[in-house]
């Protein structure tokens, strides 16, 4: 048994069509994420899951049951809003016990379940208050104690940390995947921040207009995209491409990379059969920031290449430098003790290993 | 059942005399349902009754009045009162002119409460005295008059710049200037010939000359304020129906010493009247019935007429009654009357809807607002817009 | 299992419908079917009492070659026109004033706002003393010893109409006011705060910036103003009665007067249809580009 | 004080002596007697404090053949005033609530032509009107004239409903719905609750509309049943008789009380309903 | 001669005094950030700057010019909003020349400036559209844009990347960065995301409670926090404080580290004097994740303890992974191919070259 299966759904608003034939599998406790550019369909999606919105075409299986056609109130799911949609009217306390109130939960279970959420939230304090007297984090909190009550068989999530400040950002992350370890419920979490993708899910699927371009698990996915839009989405700072030349070198492959004035032969890994149809034309290398860094002596084998430097920004435990590789700017993570500056060359050492390169028309990977 | 009775009496001796019917109605076994829409001399009770009939809903009696009576007997609304008629012989009772007013297709629908004499002229002799001047019989006596008080820094002619109060005027005008039968050749005939005749712009120009003896404050202005304005001697005359005795009365004035009451120059031996009168709707009701035929008996019945017209200034609409409790111009009006009813200078009032439909009353009453209103407006093409205007309306 | 599942989903989204049903037929029968009842008498030969004949298009014949009827409308324009204009001007400058911090806001917002509250026959009859030369202002300036002073637009036919948009400003400016009132507390203080370091001074600022963007309180403001301003019958019928002469009769106590005292309801019909359409054909396309904007 | 804020303040003060002006000459006028006013001023003070006039236009002034003043009159008014409120605020409460949370196909049409519908001059409806109630078998009852006032009052109340709800996040009524709750359970302990400004503004609306309202009350309404403004009406317009102006304003300015005092005690919450979504189309 | 100098600022509000005596001064061309937690007064001292708010007490100089008690439009400044405050009913252009019509500049200069501003910003295509067309990236150019075309001597910033998504928030913070390289205007610019203020200051103000808590580059306060709060308010995610007890070992100071069930001594790098003051009593350890990695040979001289995993959150580039030390959450950035399981136990590298000490009572640093 599934705990979610999705089958061929497709949404159309009036005659455009948002969901075009969406196929997804779950298992039971598993943590999904659907993550995209904004507009590409994830709420949409979440929303025809929960049954907020009617399915245009196509099937949806919770557990055992088809739930396409049911209400919400039947399909047995809880769900966590973006900015939280609190009942501004009710206490802490009746926000989280308004749906097993409605169920008809008998009374001493309905004190003990808000007992244990709030329990288990920290928000025991706060039971009395009226949302508006909340903050944002404990706002959070509360909506996740409203869906927690319910104890359903899965959960939503619509970009529940969209509204918090980067620092409480991180915290509630951790949050919600200790919750998740510890509660082992099945969760679909929609957002589009990458690094939320990365570190909450099981599985990711990356969506784009409509369509699932790539599903797996995060590692997977951060490793091994499929295409370049994929490879672009997830990673912060974005994975650079460089659109290169492909020639034929002594020991194999080599891309022609022009920086600091000179042009530079940078050998190919071996293993990647594709390329050498590419010889004599274009691809695009793809290459994460942490993979250009400084020179360090006990990676000897690698690759140098000096870079002209133009923006440095450091972050605290690493710092990020803007070169410039045939012509497009490439972001390299050094170590904050590197000492370069703006407008200077810096050698940079290309760790090739990870490298991934793409079709510069039809973006997909080659292998 | 109680007798709804819908009415535009609302206030002071009218409320008063109307609860006195309310009684004697009363006392012959009948409840009575008050129905009072006061407001714009019956207009807005208008409109409730229309809208009270195309529900299907009228009360059982309503006050109408003039060839308006007609109107409703067209729509086939209202009831037949022919046998208390019969009974108690008002054909015998009543004025042929009046008579006439009250029945549709040769059967009375409708019971006269009143009579009042429109073409009044009041006056305060104390202004007079300090102008010098006399009370005018004609309207080339009135200028002389209204001139001397003028130029004695009074106003001469007390006026309420409402259309109706216009027309009140005017139609004293065109009795005055044209006599009985040129009035009933225009305003009841509609002829246009009399309507565009020389004598016709002779009364148009007649009365917009009155125009130059009334104050600033005239336009809007209600007509008992006007009226106050001759108690308190700050205005020479007024044209208005004998209605406005009440405030005279009520201002503690005797008449003869503290005012005079006059017909309009030019018309003393003619009557414009103004006619209050109740028609009974058909509610297909055996009781209500019998309640809507006792209410007119009552209403013609000469202990009513009295108390009623004592009140509110009328003349009993029932001849042969006597007027001994009654003050010297309600005397005179009556006697005038009478005599006038056997000249043939009796006329029903334009003004008040009584000569012809309302219809057509709107339309003469708009031309002459808008004439009097207006000094760029000739008096030859106010008549042509009164005939216009007149056969728009048919 | 299925079955019952669609048939209460087909209930779920049955039951909106099914709420504002109600409202919709009352719309449906009580406007709209009123509106088409109207438009046939307008083409019905009817007098004293509604009557369903065919009488072409005689009635609106009548109704153009009347003078009265062209007073009336051009009446309408005027007064409607200088009364939404004047009160969107009145009640955005009053809320201007008192968005300055003003002490005892409240106490004058109530003022500005207690005309609201009184009928328009109260306000009417009021107003007709007030400015009637010779009880009220006129005669007040006068005895004050300015002989010369003149104030008698409630009785010059030509001015006339000008009073009645007076009194109705005095009426209704103060909920203009109030709606301003709010839609300036909702403006972003950091817009005005951007364009003070820009540069710009304070009646700049509400010029160019606060009061363009106040166009959906305005909408609002329009919207029951227009509906004031048609519905002011009671006001001039209070005030001036449609005086001096007709000069400040409007469609709707033309309408009044030929449908119910006159008995020509054929007529009546006819000019309310004219209104009707009037009404229309300026509030529609309107509506229709405010409604289409704010969906987006 | 700079310069600005003195002026900023006489036009502030100024226009609210305009706004007092009519309310005072009311006032005033209501408090002398009838020799008084026709040798003052309208604006002069009286000489006395003589409540005469408040008293007989409450009590004894004749309104027809009955001579009670306005007392029962003003009862019938409360009568009619709080059900047809009630109703039409929770209508239009209703009506808001489906146009913005449970749209359907049309259902931006259907506010147009509610829209539409508050721009139709009353007059216009009167005789068709009269007709329906008659067909209804409502014709000269109270509660034809309730009814009458409720479908008028609808378009207006929707308008303030629909344009304050449309400011509240669907996600709420998402939140709901996936707590199990539906449609009438959402509308009455999500959306209600919350609707308390609104409430007020669409109460202080229709409550005036409809106390004010003179034309439905004289036409649907019969006998003892009329309301204070028709009683106002009868009072005032004396067709040929003397005139008591103070009377007359006393009586006005009771009839105004209930309304006037539903702006000074509620006006506040007037504005700030307003504020807090009405003004947003 | 100094871009900009504040001196002994202060402010109250009624009764509560929001800054308390602020003293600051940069040079010209430099890009100063104000960074704290919410409510701490950044965007008070900023509006004072700007003349939004009136001074309480103090003064400030902008260039040579006292400007303490003059109008903003006198100020020659131009600011930022976080709401972007664009007017809403003038279109981009409209938005951007404002200011510059009010100052009646001429007409072909205007349009030659929003030209070149439209150019550097890439907002072009736009010109014509209204704010609300526009996506927050958009937004936040024209802003920017609004900003550029007044040419001032300074211009400020109240957080305006805070509206924008996560990777937004990155591509602008490179290019207000850049930006400032290339025009080299003074910027005061306000944050509470201490990543921005790492990446974009040459010089930081610490702010808390209305008052500057440290001043200086943004390395030195990373590297040199003065006080517990500047240590874990910058750096993300945050440095991890380990309450410990301190113990004379063999070879100088150790502290007492429980974990995994066992209880360790770590050894304290020399050179922090006041330290041997603690012997026997608590320290509160602060330690950078990037601080606390997986084994790796090439260090074969840090000490190792093994630890028990709590949660783990892969990022791409780095997982991190949350141990508990001295019952504290710990949180420590390992290499993604580094293999751990949640409850599992995991050596652990401490890298204490960089460690800090703080006094548990007044959180001030130990030297
Ligand atoms: N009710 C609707 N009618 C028409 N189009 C809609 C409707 N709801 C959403 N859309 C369109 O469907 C597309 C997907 O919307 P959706 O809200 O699912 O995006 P999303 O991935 O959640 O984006 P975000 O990250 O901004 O929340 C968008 O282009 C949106 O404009
Ligand atoms: N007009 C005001 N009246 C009273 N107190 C105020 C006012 N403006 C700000 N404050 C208070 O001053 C303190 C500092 O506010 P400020 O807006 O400067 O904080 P901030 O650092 O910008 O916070 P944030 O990061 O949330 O924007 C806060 O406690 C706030 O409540
Ligand atoms: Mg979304
Ligand atoms: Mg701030």
């Amino acid at each position: 048994m599934k705990a979610l299966k999705i089958q061929n759904v497709e949404k159309t608003f009036g005659s455009i069509k948002v969901l075009k034939g969406i196929d997804l599998e779950i298992e039971p406790g598993q943590f999904l994420i659907l993550v995209g550019p904004s507009g590409c369909g994830k709420s949409t999606l979440l929303n025809m899951i929960a049954g907020l919105e009617s399915v245009s075409n196509g099937n949806i299986t919770i557990g055992d049951r088809d739930v396409t056609h049911l209400d919400p109130k039947d399909r047995d799911i809880a769900m966590v809003f973006q900015s939280y949609a609190l009942y501004p009217n009710m206490t802490v306390k009746q926000n989280i016990s308004f749906g097993l109130e409605i169920n008809k939960t008998p009374k001493d279970e309905l004190e003990a379940t808000v007992a244990k959420v709030a329990k288990m939230l920290q928000i025991e304090p706060l039971l009395n208050r009226k949302p508006k007297q909340l903050s944002g984090g404990q706002r959070q909190r509360v909506a996740m104690g409203r869906a927690l009550a319910r104890d359903p068989s899965i959960y939503l999530f619509d970009e529940p940390l969209s509204n918090l400040d980067a620092k409480l950002r991180v915290e509630m992350r951790s949050e919600i995947k200790e919750l998740h370890q510890r509660v082992g419920t099945t969760i679909v979490y929609v957002t589009h921040d990458q690094i939320e993708a990365m570190t909450l899910g099981d599985v990711i699927a990356v969506m784009k207009d409509g369509e699932i371009q790539q599903f797996g698990s995060p590692q997977d996915i951060y490793d091994n995209p499929k295409n370049q839009f994929v490879a672009g989405f997830m990673g912060s700072p974005s994975m650079n491409f460089v659109p290169c030349d492909v020639k034929q070198g002594m020991n194999g492959l080599v891309l022609v990379l022009e920086s600091g004035g000179a042009s530079h032969e940078l050998p190919v890994e071996n293993g990647i059969e594709g390329l050498s149809e590419y010889v004599g034309k274009k691809v695009v290398l793809g290459i994460r920031p942490e993979q250009l860094t400084q020179v360090s002596e006990d990676k000897p084998d690698t690759m140098t290449i000096p870079c002209l430097i133009e923006i440095i920004e450091p972050t605290g435990p690493d710092t990020m430098v803007t070169a410039r590789l045939n012509g497009v700017r490439t972001v390299c993570r050094v170590h904050p003790t590197a000492q370069s500056k703006v407008g200077e060359l810096m050698p940079l050492q290309f760790d090739m290993s990870k490298a991934v390169f793409f079709d510069p028309d039809t973006e997909q990977r080659i292998y | 059942a109680d007798v709804e009775v819908l009415h535009y009496w609302t206030s002071g001796g009218e409320a008063k005399s109307v609860a006195e019917l309310k009684k004697m109605l009363e006392e012959k076994g009948h409840g009575w349902k008050d129905f009072a829409v006061a407001g714009g001399g019956g207009e807005s009770a208008m409109t409730v009754l229309k809208s009270r009939v195309v529900s299907g809903n009228p009360p059982a009696a309503a006050q109408i009045k003039g060839p308006s009576i007609q109107e409703w007997g067209e729509e086939g609304v209202l009831a037949n009162i022919d046998s208390v008629a019969k009974a108690e012989g008002w054909d015998a009772l009543l004025p042929s002119v009046v008579s006439d007013v009250m029945k549709y297709n040769g059967e009375y629908v409708a019971v006269p409460v009143n009579v009042h004499r429109v073409n009044w002229m009041w006056a305060n002799p104390e202004v007079f005295r300090k102008a010098g001047a006399t009370v005018p019989t004609t309207w080339d006596e009135f200028f002389v008059a209204a001139d001397k008080i003028k130029a004695a820094g009074m106003t001469a002619v007390a006026h309420g710049g409402q259309p109706w109060q216009d027309a009140t005027t005017f139609e004293s005008v065109v009795l005055g200037v044209g006599g009985a039968e040129f009035y009933n050749q225009a305003f009841v005939k509609l002829d246009p010939e009399a309507i565009k005749s020389p004598t016709m712009i002779k009364a148009l120009n007649t009365f917009r000359k009155i125009k130059a003896y009334t104050d600033e404050g005239a336009p809007g202005r209600d007509w008992n304020l006007a009226t106050a304005m001759v108690i308190k001697g700050e205005a020479g005359m007024q044209f208005m129906g004998d209605w406005a005795k009440g405030e005279f009365t009520a201002a503690g004035k005797k008449p003869g010493a503290d005012y005079i009451c006059a017909a309009a120059p030019g018309t003393s031996n003619a009557y414009t009247f103004n006619i209050d009168s109740f028609v009974m709707f058909d509610l297909d009701n055996k009781e209500l019935e019998e309640g809507q035929n006792d209410l007119a008996s009552t209403i013609l019945s000469p202990e009513f007429q009295e108390v009623f017209n004592l009140n509110k200034g009328s003349v009993p609409a029932r001849l042969n009654l006597s007027m001994s409790k009654f003050d010297d111009c309600a005397k005179l009006s009556s006697v005038d009357f009478v005599s006038s009813s056997i000249d043939k200078t009796l006329v029903p009032s334009m003004a008040h809807g009584m000569s012809t439909f309302s219809a057509v009353q709107g339309a003469i009453s708009d031309a002459v607002t808008e004439f009097y209103n207006n000094d760029s407006v000739t008096a030859e093409a106010a008549a042509d817009k009164m005939v216009n205007a007149i056969a728009a309306a048919q | 299992m299925n079955v019952s599942s669609s048939s209460r989903q087909s209930l779920g989204t049955l039951l909106p419908k099914i709420v504002v049903a109600p409202t919709f037929v009352v719309t449906l029968v009580f406007i709209y079917g009123f509106m088409l009842w109207n438009a046939w008498l307008s083409f019905s030969s009817s007098r004293m009492l509604p009557k369903y004949d065919w009488a072409g298009f005689i009635q609106y014949e009548k109704l153009f070659a009347n003078d009265r009827w062209w007073v009336a409308a051009q009446n309408l324009l005027v007064f409607g026109g200088l009364f939404i204009v004047i009160c969107l001007l009145v009640g955005l400058f009053l809320a201007i004033f008192l968005d300055q911090k003003i002490r005892a806001e409240g106490a004058i917002r109530t003022i500005y706002l207690y005309p609201m509250a009184l009928s328009f026959i109260v306000t009417g009859t009021v107003w007709k003393w007030i400015l009637n030369p010779e009880l009220g202002i006129q005669r007040m300036v006068r005895e004050m010893g300015f002989e010369s002073f003149s104030f008698d637009w409630l009785v010059n036919a030509d001015m006339a109409i000008y009073t009645v948009v007076l009194a109705g400003v005095w009426q209704s400016s103060g909920f203009v006011m109030a709606l301003c009132l709010a839609g300036l507390r909702g403006v972003d203080e950091n817009v005005v705060k951007a364009a003070r370091v820009d540069g710009a001074s304070m009646p700049l600022i509400y010029r160019r910036i606060i009061i363009p963007g106040l166009g959906p309180v305005f909408f609002s403001a329009l919207i029951v103003l227009t509906h004031i301003a048609i519905k002011s019958f009671d006001l001039i019928v209070a005030l001036t009665g449609g005086g001096p002469g007709y000069a400040t009769d409007v469609p709707a106590t033309f309408m009044y007067t030929y449908s119910f005292t006159r008995g020509q309801i054929g007529l009546g019909s006819a000019a309310s249809m004219m209104m009707l359409m009037a009404v229309v054909a300026i509030i529609v396309p309107y509506l229709y580009s405010e409604l289409r904007e704010r969906k987006q | 004080m700079s310069l600005s804020r003195v002026l900023i303040y006489s036009l502030v003060l100024l226009a609210a002596v305009f706004y007092l002006l009519p309310l005072f000459v009311m006032l005033m006028t209501s408090l002398k007697d009838l020799e008084e006013i026709r040798s003052g001023t309208l604006l002069s003070l009286p000489q006395g404090l003589n409540f005469d006039a408040w008293s007989k236009a409450w009590g004894t002034a004749c309104t027809g053949v009955d001579c009670n003043g306005m007392k029962g009159f003003f009862w019938n008014s409360v009568l009619i005033v709080v059900p047809a409120v009630i109703i039409s605020t929770i209508l239009g409460a209703l009506n808001g609530y489906v146009l913005t949370k449970w749209r359907f196909r049309g259902s931006n049409l259907f506010f147009g032509m509610l829209l539409i519908g508050t721009m139709i001059p009353f007059q216009v409806i009167l005789l068709p009107m009269a007709r329906t109630l008659g067909f209804l078998g409502l014709a000269g009852t109270t509660s034809g004239l309730i009814m009458v006032h409720i479908i008028y009052g609808l378009a207006f109340t929707t308008l303030f409903f629909r344009n304050y709800y449309i400011s509240i996040p669907n996600e709420l009524v998402n939140a709901a719905r996936i707590d199990g709750a539906g449609f009438w359970l959402i509308f009455f302990r999500i959306v209600l609750p919350i609707s308390v400004p609104i409430v007020v503004v669409s109460v202080i609306w229709q409550f005036t509309q409809i106390w004010n309202d003179f034309l439905f009350g004289v036409v649907y309404s019969s006998g003892d049943a009329q309301p204070i403004t028709v009683a106002l009406n009868n009072l005032v317009n004396t067709s040929m008789g003397v005139k008591e102006y103070n009377v007359d304003m006393a009586a006005a300015i009771i009839a105004a009380l209930p309304t006037l005092l539903v702006y000074i005690v509620a006006g506040k919450y007037f504005v700030r309903g307003l504020t807090a979504g009405a003004v947003k189309g």
